[in-house]
């Protein structure tokens, strides 16, 4: 009975089902590749992720009131083109600036969307489509129409990201204070809640006295405030600042998030699954190359694996449904 | 302006009619209180409302009604379908903003802006149609909007324990960290219910709580209702149901279009009466069930079982025969039929329709067959709420009515508007949102899809769920003359009266097992019962 | 300052060439540094020979895009269209087209197939390039040890034969068999995917001595992880010195010891003229038709390998030390 | 016989006249007459011919637009249409190039797509808890990543025969044939969405594809015909777009799906399914390839342009909402 139940409660939950599925892939590749697993190798990876991972964690949020966000690698690339281009030109030279300014723009991009969406009744994924082409715009003019902040230009501000505190490089660190502060938002807090609430029944919400237009409006200026910040880190990161960065990149962080279970209809979704989505497609970027994959035919065997996942979650979820109802006295 | 002036008088002419019903002690303290400076300061009443006109776009939803609710009384409303109960409910809790018309709390003129002030008024809510939450958990669902916070965290292991200090008062069978998706309506039903008691409410709304609940159910809310009364709670009772009113009600209040007709006490009220309040009109005969002479076996089930749902099920129906399923809540009524209809599928058994093995595996193949299931759900499952009601109608056979894979649209808007007739819908015209109609009459426009085409077996799951007396006894009718015709008729209901008024034979099933069948003559309330309630203790452990 | 006086003498002597005559510049994506200085020097040229230029990008790097930025330029009366192509085959029936309407077409940067144009301007030659990129692998492994080929995405026209020509060269001359090409890979000219290339490259080869990157998003990624991680591995390429300028040097703090580039000023400023005479009909396109580039002398014109024809502007330029810093202000 | 009351109720429609004035559609007819007039007076290489001549790259989209709008009523969406065209296109230049009649290869391209159509609609339908949005995303990767292998390094290829291709890019005097089977198949595609049993069917999915579901709806069925169709439309959209570039890469057809989605849900389809029509969608393509030509004419920076559909697409959905609310704020005040 005991052994049951931990069985059960393992299949129950989508998140001991994907984590089973990371460990699978984790051993796969380390089997191929020994290397993979060492802690330099999984920080690097971290790193070299970190816009998606932070990214995901908005993209959870509008996912849950059942919204989608395609604009975000637009105000990514606004926000961090123009902090490249003001440290480029000298206008500020103070990396916590940066920081801020480009958060402060991915909010602005953010509430805006947020106001169409939620005052203006415009479904997520044509307000965000058409958000997608106008931040994308205004990147290049911010550019003048294709300069490029290289590593030279943007200072002291590269640096972010390799240094280190406390021995973990200060790029992973803004991952886990992202992670833990949107756990402890999503689970503990009244508005976190809230966001769930909306997601799975706005009429109820509505009813209950949660004001869910500005709900749905907070879920994408946290989501633009978490772009500013990731457009604030491929710049440090990659130490370049470019009008077309990242140029098709919110696939991948939808992708990380349904993987990790997110519901595109609203209402299911955690941020471990979420971390654990995007750790899944960071795995698979990292490794693709690591285990002698063909440059030719990775991008294939990478859409072959994500369906697989997906595919897999629902057998499993299948299965366990079965089983639970097996299980039932008649 | 005008317009106020003219219903306040309206208004005092209508207290003046049904002054009588108001106990005379009562009358003279609110004159004293009227005498002395004009201005109430208390009031009898906790609360009350005067002249509320509510309109939606081409309806007058409530027409200058009114409403007084005394301190720890159980008061019903009644009327029709469509009669402007759940919309005056809406009013009440600042859901809806009436046009015209003002309400008071204790003696208080109030404006509540939105659904938030109602509750911090102390007014709680269970309405209609749930407004749950089907992804948290049930304590969430309780205590959403009012979070128990300290340090600005939600406080869950207090959260869960208070809920489950509800659920327990409740007799509930699930725990709070249950996730509400996962519970049946009938549990959802408790949840709700528990929300509101969670709110300390001293007025408390029920809009026909009873609607998805089996008669066991019922008394656990009865009980639980005249618990509140004692704590000197004031209910507002919606329901569909006389028993419910009898059982709990001291007063009674009626609507009928949209229209205020008169309080009554449920002691001076006969039956008769209350209905003619209601409908407008007398029902002598509520269950019409025909003499019809039977015909030879059109569907037979043997052994369906279907993993985690139902066991091993046989039964047959014959033409002209109305077949009565009965059972608790959960006990697999639905999942059986729907497995029959292809909207599942069974893992074992067989299904034989005029004697010949089917094997049927989509909606649209038993209709083509001639099996048609009116689902219980008529939100979710029976209608497309936003379409008009005639393309509702006309969904299952456009292909019948098509020329050529084209709508032929003529003739389908002349059939639609027939049948909705056939099964007196109230309504303007067929391009009529189906979501604008009230519960009753969306459950006719379903049944009138039935009749749409020619069919051998219809299924009806709970077709009088939530439905008003009026309609009912219409449908109950239709559901004759279905017969007569001979259609072989399978009528899911948890509703005894109407199963032992409409059905020749009656199968009772609990927890996915068959464990009886009786006739017509030697059915009885108290045989059904004992049968439903068999093995029943296993059930519920989740 | 010197470059200024030039040109205004150039206007003097060679008048105006292009009077009127009106150009369309085609590029391959807005959004490019390295491609905005060419542009800016043809359009500059031009001006000063009294000619117009119009820039056009298309809206993204596929060939699709610029289809409908051609066709939309056959529309108008340009005299001329100079294009670097994003794909070698995709455009020609555009192109054609364009010839039909009496367009003239030259290409520059990235050729389209040799129907599709009448002449390309080479910024430098694929053996050229191949050579001095196989030397500095040469060079800075010690002449002997593992290299990788890091490039662009494996579609990618100038870097396959780039690579092709490489191989060529290795295959052909017994100093490089000590090097061993173990594997080429593709960063899709994105930084993400270049650093994960990169980074697999140095976790299955830790022999790895150079990495090759032929091209400007690579190399500077690679650069960076090179440079983060103290790896020993270096890298040699094709970058531009303003990306590269941080990562430049030849002690060991630096990832790259030396790289190279052509000069694009001078390929905008040939290109313009190229494209000027074939207008004027100074040359046809043809084979060993010559004419003059303003004050970058006499050119011929040459066939290419692939068969059409082309004018190469030289070698390509190194970046170290010596000139990095300098060369950063200019691109 | 049950009606007791005998109620009556109304089934003669409202005078159509009036809903087609006041309707998206109308307003779209009025912005595609001033678009002409802006973009005529902006540019002066703006006309009939230029635009004619420059319609077919655009209309080969908009042959995805038809199938993309019953994906979207349907309340769902297929975000790998761009890499069927790529791989259709990819696999008959392949045809092509052994010299097979040009019939084959036409058909090589419809068939090609259809069937990465179908195994979207299969997965789709097979399992049917995973939203279409991931799916396509996936298959997206995959379509593509089959045509960047089987085109090898390079990952171009040209045909060596272009008379096919050649002739179906012909004219008509100067209306190009593809002109005219836009407006064929449009016609057929608005029709049969409105007018045909199948259309009905597939706006109760997108309504409430549970009610549809009971009432005898082959949801999947139907949603596995509309998808192996929307990768039918994509192979012919590759055939038209092979015929304007001779030749495949591994960037063609990129981003089309967004540009079929952009053309549809302009024209009033809501991407939230069961509500709009392909009329307006039909005028809205028409409008988008006007404004894009003539913007284009005058060289306007295209990120400029795109900036400009952004702001339209996002203006066409909020605008009329924003009407909506303000004249619904109107009339509560009258009541
Ligand atoms: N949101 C709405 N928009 C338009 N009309 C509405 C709306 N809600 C209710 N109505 C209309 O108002 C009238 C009253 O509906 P209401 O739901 O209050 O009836 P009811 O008495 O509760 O009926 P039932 O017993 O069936 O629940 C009906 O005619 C209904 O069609
Ligand atoms: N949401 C649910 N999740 C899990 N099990 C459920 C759910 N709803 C019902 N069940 C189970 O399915 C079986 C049949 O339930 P169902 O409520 O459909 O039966 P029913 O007899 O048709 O009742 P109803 O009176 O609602 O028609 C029961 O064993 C019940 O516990
Ligand atoms: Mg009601
Ligand atoms: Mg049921």
């Amino acid at each position: 009975m005991e052994k049951k139940s931990v069985i059960k409660k393992i299949t129950g939950s989508r998140e001991a089902l994907l984590a089973i599925i990371v460990v699978v892939l984790f051993a796969v590749v380390t089997v191929i590749s020994p290397s993979f697993l060492t802690p330099k190798s999984l920080m690097e990876m971290l790193k070299n992720n970190a816009v998606t991972m932070v990214m995901s964690l908005g993209m959870l949020c509008v996912m849950l009131v059942g919204g989608i966000d395609i604009s975000i690698m637009s105000t990514l690339a606004l926000s961090g083109m123009s902090i490249g281009m003001l440290l480029k030109y000298g206008h500020i030279t103070s990396t916590l600036l940066a920081f801020i300014i480009a958060m402060a723009i991915g909010i602005a991009c953010g509430l805006v969307v947020g106001l169409v969406i939620s005052r203006a009744n415009v479904p997520p994924i044509i307000a965000t489509m058409g958000f997608m082409y106008i931040y994308r715009a205004m990147g290049y003019l911010v550019s003048h129409g294709g300069e490029w902040a290289s590593a030279a230009a943007l200072g002291e501000f590269k640096n972010f990201a390799t240094t280190s505190f406390l021995g973990i490089n200060k790029v992973i660190w803004v991952i886990l204070v992202c992670y833990v502060v949107f756990f402890f938002f999503m689970k503990w807090t009244r508005t976190g809640r809230r966001i769930y609430a909306v997601g799975s029944n706005a009429s109820a919400a509505q009813v209950s006295g949660i004001n869910v237009k500005n709900i749905n409006l907070l879920v994408y200026v946290i989501m633009g405030f978490l772009a500013g910040l990731g457009g604030a880190l491929q710049v440090s990161v990659y130490a370049s600042a470019m009008p077309d960065m990242q140029y098709g990149g919110e696939m991948d962080v939808i992708a990380a998030c349904v993987i990790g279970g997110v519901s595109m209809s609203g209402g299911r979704g955690t941020v471990v699954g979420a971390f654990l989505g995007s750790i899944i497609l960071a795995t698979i970027a990292k490794a693709l190359p690591l285990v002698g994959i063909s440059s030719l035919w990775q991008n294939m065997i990478k859409g072959v694996i994500i369906l697989v996942v997906v595919v897999i979650n629902v057998v499993l979820q299948r299965i366990a449904d079965k089983n639970a109802l097996k299980g039932r006295e008649m | 302006m005008s317009n106020i002036l003219q219903g306040k008088e309206e208004y005092f002419t209508l207290i003046q009619k049904y002054s009588h019903y108001q106990p005379v002690g009562r009358m003279i303290e609110y004159n004293q209180i009227k005498g002395k400076g004009g201005e109430r300061a208390v009031s009898e009443y906790v609360l009350e409302l005067k002249g509320i006109t509510k309109i939606f776009p081409g309806v007058k939803a409530l027409n200058n009604v009114q409403f007084q609710l005394k301190p720890g009384e159980v008061h019903a409303l009644m009327g029709e379908n469509g009669a402007g109960k759940s919309t005056f409910i809406k009013v009440i809790t600042g859901v809806h903003k009436a046009e015209e018309g003002e309400m008071f709390l204790n003696g208080q003129k109030v404006d509540f802006k939105g659904p938030k002030d109602a509750q911090e008024a102390g007014i709680a809510a269970v309405y209609q149609h749930p407004t749950s939450y089907p992804h948290l958990t049930v304590a969430e669902n309780i205590f959403m909007g009012h979070e128990i916070i300290k340090h600005h965290m939600i406080q869950w292991k207090e959260m869960n324990q208070e809920a489950n200090k509800y659920l327990g008062e409740l007799d509930a069978d699930f725990d709070a960290t249950a996730e509400m998706g996962t519970l049946s309506v009938a549990q959802q039903q408790m949840v709700e219910i528990a929300k509101a008691l969670s709110t300390n409410a001293k007025i408390i709304i029920l809009d026909e709580p009873t609607a998805a609940l089996t008669r066991n159910e019922s008394e656990k809310l009865y009980t639980l209702v005249d618990k509140l009364k004692e704590n000197g709670v004031s209910i507002i009772f919606i329901s569909h149901r006389f028993e419910d009113m009898y059982r709990l009600a001291s007063r009674v209040t009626v609507f009928r279009d949209s229209q205020y007709i008169g309080t009554y006490d449920v002691n001076g009220i006969t039956n008769a009466d209350l209905i003619k309040a209601m409908v407008g009109r007398e029902i002598n005969d509520l269950f019409p069930k025909p003499e019809v002479k039977l015909g030879d076996e059109m569907l037979r089930i043997e052994h369906l079982s279907r993993t985690g749902f139902f066991k091993d099920v046989s039964f047959n129906v014959r033409a002209g025969e109305i077949v009565g399923l009965t059972g608790l809540v959960g006990a697999g009524r639905t999942e059986v039929m729907e497995a029959v209809s292809g909207i599942t599928h069974p893992d074992e058994g067989k299904v034989f329709l005029e004697g010949k093995e089917v094997y049927i595996k989509t909606p649209s193949e038993a209709m083509e067959k001639g099996i048609i299931l009116l689902p219980e759900d008529r939100q979710k499952q029976g209608l497309v709420m936003s379409w008009g009601l005639g393309r509702n109608v006309t969904l299952p056979i456009i292909s019948k009515y098509a020329k050529c894979g084209f709508n032929d649209e003529k003739s389908e808007r002349e059939l639609s508007k027939k049948l909705l007739e056939e099964v007196d819908t109230k309504a303007v015209d067929i391009f009529q949102p189906a979501s604008s109609l009230s519960g009753g009459n969306q459950q006719k426009v379903v049944v009138a899809k039935a009749l749409a085409q020619e069919m051998k077996v219809v299924i009806m799951d709970e077709p009088t769920k939530g439905v008003d007396v009026g309609a009912k006894a219409e449908i109950y009718a239709i559901m004759g003359d279905l017969a007569k015709k001979g259609y072989a008729i399978i009528l899911i209901s948890s509703e005894m009266p109407e199963i032992l008024g409409m059905s020749d034979r009656i199968v009772v099933m609990c927890n996915g097992r068959k464990t009886g069948e009786l006739n017509r003559g030697e059915a009885t309330q108290e045989g059904i019962l004992e049968l439903s309630m068999e093995k029943s203790t296993g059930k519920g452990t989740k | 300052a010197d470059d200024k006086k030039d040109d205004t003498k150039t206007e003097a002597a060679a008048g105006d060439s292009a009077k009127d005559k009106k150009i369309a510049l085609v590029g391959k994506a807005a959004g490019n540094a390295f491609f905005e200085i060419a542009a800016k020097s043809f359009q500059e040229t031009v001006e000063a020979e009294g000619g117009e230029v119009q820039v056009v990008y298309p809206e993204t790097a596929t060939a699709d895009a610029q289809i409908k930025v051609l066709d939309n330029l056959i529309s108008q009366d340009f005299d001329a269209i100079c294009i670097s192509a994003n794909d070698v085959n995709a455009l020609q029936a555009k192109l054609e087209e364009a010839m039909d309407e009496g367009i003239k077409v030259s290409s520059f940067d990235s050729a389209p197939n040799k129907d599709s144009r009448e002449i390309f301007v080479n910024q430098a030659g694929t053996k050229e390039v191949a050579q001095a990129l196989m030397d500095a692998v040469l060079d800075i492994s010690g002449g002997e040890g593992q290299f990788a080929i890091l490039s662009a995405t494996s579609q990618s026209a100038n870097q396959n034969a780039w690579i092709d020509a490489m191989k060529t060269i290795m295959e052909g001359d017994d100093k490089y068999s000590k090097l061993e090409l173990v594997d080429v890979v593709y960063g899709d000219d994105e930084p993400q995917k270049s650093t994960d290339q990169t980074a697999a490259l140095l976790q299955n080869y830790k022999d790895l001595k150079v990495i090759c990157a032929p091209t400007t998003v690579g190399i500077a990624a690679a650069a960076k992880y090179l440079q983060d991680n103290g790896s020993s591995c270096k890298l040699t390429g094709l970058g531009l010195p303003s990306e590269m300028q941080e990562y430049t040097g030849d002690d060991d703090s630096h990832s790259c010891p030396y790289f190279y580039l052509w000069d694009m000023q001078g390929l905008g400023k040939l290109s313009a003229y190229t494209t000027i005479a074939l207008i004027n009909g100074d040359i046809t396109g043809a084979k060993d038709d010559k004419f003059t580039a303003g004050d970058l002398g006499d050119y011929t014109v040459t066939e290419a390998d692939d068969g059409g024809t082309e004018v190469v502007l030289g070698a390509p330029l190194k970046f170290d030390t010596s000139n990095i810093e300098e060369m950063a202000k200019l691109y | 016989m049950a009606g007791k009351s005998g109620r009556s109720i109304n089934n003669v429609p409202e005078n159509p006249m009036k809903h087609i004035i006041f309707s998206w559609e109308g307003i779209l007819v009025i912005l595609f007459i001033l678009v002409n007039i802006f973009c005529a007076s902006f540019s002066e290489f703006y006309n009939m011919k230029s635009v004619l001549r420059q319609m077919p790259v655009y209309l080969a989209e908009v042959f995805m637009m038809f199938p993309m709008a019953y994906i979207l009523v349907l309340g769902e969406i297929d975000i790998s249409v761009g890499a069927i065209v790529c791989l259709s296109a990819t696999l008959s230049c392949m045809v092509c190039n052994t010299n097979a009649p040009f019939i084959v290869v036409v058909l090589t391209a419809l068939v090609v797509g259809a069937l990465c159509g179908a195994v979207n609609g299969f997965i789709l339908t097979r399992f049917k808890e995973l939203p279409p949005m991931i799916v396509t995303l996936a298959t997206q990767i995959i379509f593509r990543g089959i045509a960047e292998v089987t085109l090898g390094a390079g990952g171009s290829i040209a045909i060596t025969n272009t008379d096919g291709f050649r002739a179906i890019g012909g004219k008509v005097g100067n209306i190009p044939y593809i002109l005219f089977l836009v407006l064929i198949l449009g016609v057929l595609f608005a029709i049969f969405l409105g007018k045909s049993t199948f259309g009905r069917r597939t706006y109760a999915i997108g309504t409430n594809r549970v009610a549809a579901y009971y009432a005898g709806v082959h949801v999947e069925k139907i949603r596995f015909i509309i998808y192996t169709v929307m990768g039918l439309m994509s192979g012919l959209c590759a055939v038209f777009l092979v015929s304007s570039s001779y030749g495949a890469n591994t960037t063609t057809g990129n981003g089309f799906e967004m540009d079929a989605i952009a053309m549809a849900v302009f024209g009033g389809i809501s991407s939230t399914g069961g509500k709009g029509n392909l009329a307006g969608g039909i005028i809205s393509a028409f409008i988008i390839v006007c404004l894009r030509v003539g913007l284009g004419q005058k060289n306007v920076n295209a990120q400029v342009i795109l900036l400009i559909i952004g702001v339209l697409l996002v203006a066409a959905v909020a605008l009329p909402n924003i009407i909506g609310d303000v004249k619904k704020a109107v009339a509560m005040k009258k009541n």
